[in-house]
């Protein structure tokens, strides 16, 4: 293995390791912390930043050619069709 | 290994290799990854589940004739109407036109020798298989009451059939569906033949395309639904009972979702269908392709936008109600294009009136009047009237079965001498052809006037004020019957005794024309390279093979 | 950088790369519309409910879910070594790597088993006993069962097809490369499907 | 022509009417442009078949596309006027509650009278209909009316209607509901005032729905906490109704019928601020026909 075989292989997925194990020490910080505001925003704040390190990252998505990236981005846009419709009955229900 | 009886019969000539020679054993049939073979796989599961559905609607339609329940128990009436609305959606129509016509000429069309996932494409035949195996199941352990819309809290909490398997062949079968999309997409994005630019795609590639979007993007909530109403009756999960805090409607919005956009499931590869037909029977350019296209693409994207139109007496929000009643009313406008261009196409053509072109200008007309009385249920207080009426059963079988079915058929004669290398009774094709539009009309159309009149869905007996019009719509189910017999009778005869075809007998400029009929098993001998756009017919003058080998058929 | 094995109907590899992410893409996004589905009832339930909704919440063990968001990150940057090794021909490191996976997959399904073995035994499952009374905590927990169900079958669907590459000969391991980025797209979702369910059903109401 | 019998119906078929009118003529074009060019342009005809010139072709398109646009929106507009006017349900309607379950429905005037699958009521009298179904999704339908609206359980639903003809009509449940539900089905009886008044005072006499919502206030123990010199801590129930109430947790929420009825259901849903969570459910113990009566008793002002 070469330097920079190493690096990209081993050193590069560790980093992102690193940076997703404090990201969750984060969120349990923030939510046992008596008083902080927005418990569940942080969370899922929280949780959609560990997503996307894994997707851009560990997923590669981050270099991936644009029709595979459509094909990522597909499934959000229309589960937002799904939400924004259906809670345009709950809540003005 | 058995050589199986067909192989004698299909092969054009003795020693001649074509996909259906290549092979012969029942293993070469059943472990193929020939995305022809596989649409003959998939022919044949359609055709069985057509006719067991078929055989339902005749028995409602035989019920329906007197006003008293005097044929079926209630409860056998609502597991017949419950099996026929099932077998028709997930079994038939969804993957009627795909699977078949589309796993078969979408790589020819697009100049590929195969699917983008073959072995993928296989599986997803067996996983269709077995959903339909489960919910065959079901209906011979005693068959299932909810209905095809599975609504909760019905089939959770109260109804006493076996809901928990006819759901999980639906589950199943839409895991099939998925599959299907994504390799259809795949291959249209990496499979282009060189020279094959989006703007040159047939429309019926374009209708494949569009229509895989749709399974890809909704059928995986239909699935998540089903999931819950799974957990919820065989593990008690208290997830839409309302006892527990649960809010029913949120099933019908999950389940609407997917259900909606699978009548464009259902309808848009039948445009695709219909716009190939009839540029090559009236020798013209597509009309406005182009919108065409556009037309497609914003069916598939706003169909996701318009579930809630199901939904507006359910107990939704007015404001929810308003904003799906809007949205109903634009997806309206492609679909009034897409009309204009078949009847634009016409203009100044060489219209010859072959059994494909009979179906295709039916469906036009079928398709015509089923959307303008979508347009009635798109308007809120017309709709609170009509929902849940005969107006609705009316609607909905013109576009799916007038409509999809109708291009089915238009399709399946027109590549007829591609899959099978033989030719069909012209004469008997046109009859066929005739008696639907006719049966079909005569049965559907008396139950607009009859959800007009206040008749509700689902009923076994009924007002005696109803019965005329019942009995009306009972008779033309008779015609439509054999409109829907008859073909399956000549075209068996085809594959026995039907003249030979030639590679293009309808003198047509599509790629799948382009190689021999039936095709080898690579598709092409060479990889063929487009340079112009799509159904470069000539404007004036007749095509050169008018003396089409189709008008010399032989009739049994 | 090794030779690639190709397979019908691609030409080359790049065009067989592409093919494989745009399926899997494709597949993941159909898994998130899947899960959108379940996570929709998540939310219009703890919206209708709010208070029995959290009622429940706080009956989840933090504890577990903790540790094994640890274990599938972990699992998380196994696999992502493994698919990188793969791509440049280090086949006993990918190895490595791979039972490594599996073994963190193990242990995560081992961990959720004492998990409903503690939460069983609170008679947290919906149904007669269940001790909650308020209204919503019993759709929190019928979220919580049916989910981590889903999932756990998602990650077992994983495990098998880690073990897999596992089967593949060591000399083509590395012409493999297209087949291991689709095995490591389809552990890393499963990662990303936690990731989200663990604020869900363990932060929540805390 | 359907019977018109409500306020309602003949508005409802004037948009019927024009979306039928509109169809008819776009039938009738599309049909004989296709006819029309079918038998022109058969094959073997001698007619001039040039090309169509691009730019016309693309005007056309663009012109009808346009066209159908308008059209289109102008009928949403047209019908969703209708709809948004529908909400406005009349004050001081006469009101009926309505209890669907498999298969039949029960309807409760409110001094008491019930009927089975049978709702007398006067012509020219605005009716709101409060609706709540004790298992599956059923749905009110009377076709003469043009009204229809599902019947959900575990929630209220409302619609309402002004009978304008006397006589009898249908009245169906279009959910699907199981086993008889095409026998679930039923009779508005519309009558003149002074018929209704006769048949309304030879109903066997009993207490209003209010007066038997205040027995069962005081038999099933609710008077207990909630009367005026409970010992036990909970919100006074004197004029809750259409008022906003303050929650745990902030908001307010408006006490109409649905609130009334999951406060006693599900009493910890929705908790009065400054309150403890501690009322149990009558989820099981009352009925839904007890909570008809309960919640009439809670709207009338007789609660001290």
């Amino acid at each position: 293995m070469t330097r920079e075989e190493r690096h990209h292989v081993l050193v590069k997925p560790l980093r992102i390791f690193a940076a997703l194990m404090a990201l969750l020490t984060l969120t349990i910080l923030y939510a046992f912390v008596p008083g902080l505001p927005f418990k569940t925003e942080a969370g899922l704040g929280i949780a959609l930043a560990k997503a996307l390190l894994i997707a851009l990252l560990f997923m590669q998505l981050k270099g991936a050619s644009g029709i595979v990236r459509i094909a990522a981005v597909a499934g959000l846009v229309w589960a937002g069709f799904l939400y924004v419709l259906t809670f345009a009955d709950l809540l003005t229900r | 290994m058995t050589e199986t009886p067909e192989a004698g019969l299909l092969a054009r000539e003795p020693g001649e290799r074509n996909y259906l020679t290549d092979g012969t054993t029942v293993r070469s049939w059943l472990l193929t990854t020939d995305h022809k073979r596989i649409a003959l796989l998939y022919a044949a599961g359609i055709t069985f589940f057509f006719f067991l559905g078929g055989a339902a609607a005749t028995l409602i339609r035989a019920e329906l004739v007197t006003p008293k329940g005097d044929l079926l128990s209630a409860d056998t009436y609502n597991r017949v109407f419950t099996l026929h609305g099932v077998i028709m959606v997930w079994f038939f129509l969804v993957p009627s036109i795909p699977t078949t016509l589309g796993n078969f000429l979408l790589p020819l069309m697009i100049g590929a020798d195969e699917v983008a996932y073959p072995k993928l494409n296989l599986f997803s035949w067996y996983l269709w298989l077995s959903g339909g195996l489960l919910t065959l199941f079901a209906l011979l352990a005693g068959g299932v009451d909810t209905g095809w819309t599975f609504y909760t809290p019905f089939s959770t909490l109260y109804s006493n059939s076996h809901v928990l398997l006819a759901a999980a062949g639906v589950f199943v079968a839409g895991f099939s569906s998925i599959a299907t999309g994504i390799n259809f997409l795949a291959t249209i994005h990496l499979l282009r033949a060189k020279g094959m630019t989006w703007m040159r795609l047939p429309l019926f590639a374009w209708s494949m395309y569009t229509t895989s979007l749709v399974m890809v993007l909704a059928t995986p909530v239909l699935a998540m639904a089903l999931l819950l109403v799974f957990a919820e009756r065989a593990f008690g999960m208290p997830i839409f009972d309302p006892r527990s805090g649960g809010d029913p409607i949120l099933f019908q919005h999950l389940f609407w979702f997917y259900s909606h956009p699978a009548v464009y499931i259902m309808v848009l590869p039948a445009m695709g269908v219909v716009s190939e037909v009839i540029a090559c029977e009236a020798r013209r350019r597509v009309f406005g392709y182009e919108f065409m296209v556009y037309a497609m693409l914003m069916i598939a994207l706003i169909g996701f936008m318009v579930w809630g139109h199901h939904m507006f007496v359910s107990g939704q929000s007015p404001f929810a109600s308003l904003v799906f009643s809007a949205l109903s009313f634009v997806i309206a406008v492609p679909s009034a294009i897409k009309v204009f261009n078949w009847t634009g196409t016409l203009y100044r053509g060489q219209i010859r009136f072959s059994t494909p072109m009979l179906y295709a200008l039916g469906f036009v007309g079928l398709f015509t009047l089923g959307g303008l009385t979508g347009l009635f249920l798109a308007s809120l207080p017309v709709d609170v009237e009509l929902t849940d009426t005969y107006f609705v059963t009316a609607h909905f079988h013109y576009i799916m079965v007038g409509g999809s079915v109708s291009a089915f058929f238009a399709g399946l004669h027109f590549w007829w001498p591609k899959i099978t290398g033989r030719m069909y009774s012209e004469t008997m094709g046109k009859f066929a052809a005739v008696s639907m539009f006719f049966g079909f009309n005569f049965t559907f159309f008396p139950q607009f006037i009859l959800g007009y009149m206040g008749m509700p869905r689902r009923y076994h007996e009924y007002p005696p004020e109803f019965q005329p019009w019942q009995v009306m719509s009972s008779t033309g189910a008779v015609v439509l019957a054999f409109a829907y017999l008859w073909p399956l009778f000549y075209l068996t005869w085809s594959l026995v005794k039907g003249p030979r075809a030639d590679d293009n007998p309808h003198d047509a400029t599509g790629l799948e024309w382009q190689t021999s009929s039936p095709p080898p098993t690579g598709n092409f001998n060479t990889p063929p390279v487009v340079t112009e756009a799509p159904y470069g017919y000539h404007p004036q003058g007749f095509a050169p093979h008018s003396a089409a080998p189709t008008e010399q058929a032989q009739t049994p | 950088m090794t030779d690639t094995a190709l397979q019908k109907p691609w030409a080359d590899a790049e065009r067989q790369r592409v093919a494989t992410q745009f399926g899997v893409w494709m597949f993941l996004a159909t898994e998130t519309l899947f899960f959108g589905g379940i996570f929709l009832f998540y939310t219009v339930s703890r919206i209708e409910n709010s208070a029995g909704f959290m009622a429940g919440a706080r009956h989840t063990d933090v504890w577990f879910g903790s540790i094994n968001t640890v274990v599938l990150l972990t699992s998380s940057l196994t696999m992502a070594i493994a698919e990188r090794a793969v791509r440049i021909g280090a086949v006993p490191l990918a190895r490595a790597m791979y039972f490594a996976t599996i073994a963190l997959g193990l242990c995560f399904v081992t961990v959720k088993g004492f998990e409903y073995w503690k939460d069983v035994s609170e008679h947290l499952l919906p149904g007669r006993d269940f001790p909650i009374a308020q209204t919503g905590a019993s759709e929190f927990w019928a979220f919580y069962w049916t989910v981590t169900v889903v999932h756990a079958i998602h990650l077992t669907i994983g495990l098998g097809i880690v073990a897999r590459m596992l089967l593949i000969p060591r000399d083509q391991l590395a012409a493999r490369w297209t087949t291991a980025e689709g095995t490591a797209l389809y552990w890393h979702l499963v990662d990303v499907v936690w990731v989200f369910l663990y604020p869900l059903l363990y932060l929540a109401g805390r | 022509m359907m019977e018109q019998a409500s306020t309602l119906a003949p508005q409802v078929d004037r948009i019927f009417w024009m979306l039928t009118g509109i169809s008819v003529a776009i039938m009738l074009l599309v049909g004989t442009l296709v006819l029309l060019f079918s038998f022109r342009y058969r094959r073997g005809t001698s007619v001039p078949r040039g090309p169509v010139p691009e730019k016309l072709s693309g005007e056309i398109e663009i012109g009808w596309t346009a066209a159908t646009l308008f059209v289109f929106v102008f009928l949403f507009w047209f019908a969703a006027a209708l709809d948004t006017e529908q909400f406005k349900i009349p004050k001081h309607a006469m009101e009926i509650h309505v209890v669907a379950k498999q298969w039949m429905w029960k309807l409760e005037h409110p001094n008491g009278a019930r009927e089975i699958n049978a709702l007398h009521v006067p012509v020219g009298v605005p009716v709101r209909l409060v609706m709540t179904s004790q298992d599956v999704i059923h749905s009110f339908f009377v076709p003469a009316f043009r009204i229809k609206q599902d019947v959900l359980p575990g929630r209220y639903v409302y619609a309402w209607f002004q009978a304008s003809k006397i006589g009898t009509y249908h009245l169906f449940c279009t959910e699907y509901c199981g086993t008889d539900h095409s026998r679930m089905i039923g009779g508005i009886i519309v009558q003149s005032a002074a018929d209704y008044a006769r048949w309304s005072s030879a109903q066997p006499q009993g207490d209003n729905l209010a007066d038997q919502g205040a027995k069962l206030f005081v038999q099933m123990g609710c008077s207990g906490c909630h009367g005026g010199s409970a010992v036990v801590r909970a919100p006074n129930l004197a004029g809750v109704y259409g008022r906003p109430v303050p929650m745990t947790g902030g908001g307010f929420v408006t006490a109409d019928e649905g609130y009334l009825r999951d406060s006693i259901l599900m009493p910890q849903k929705q908790v009065v601020a400054g309150y403890a969570p501690i009322m149990p459910s009558y989820e099981g113990t009352a009925s839904e026909d007890d909570v008809v009566k309960l919640v009439a008793y809670l709207k009338s002002g007789k609660v001290k």
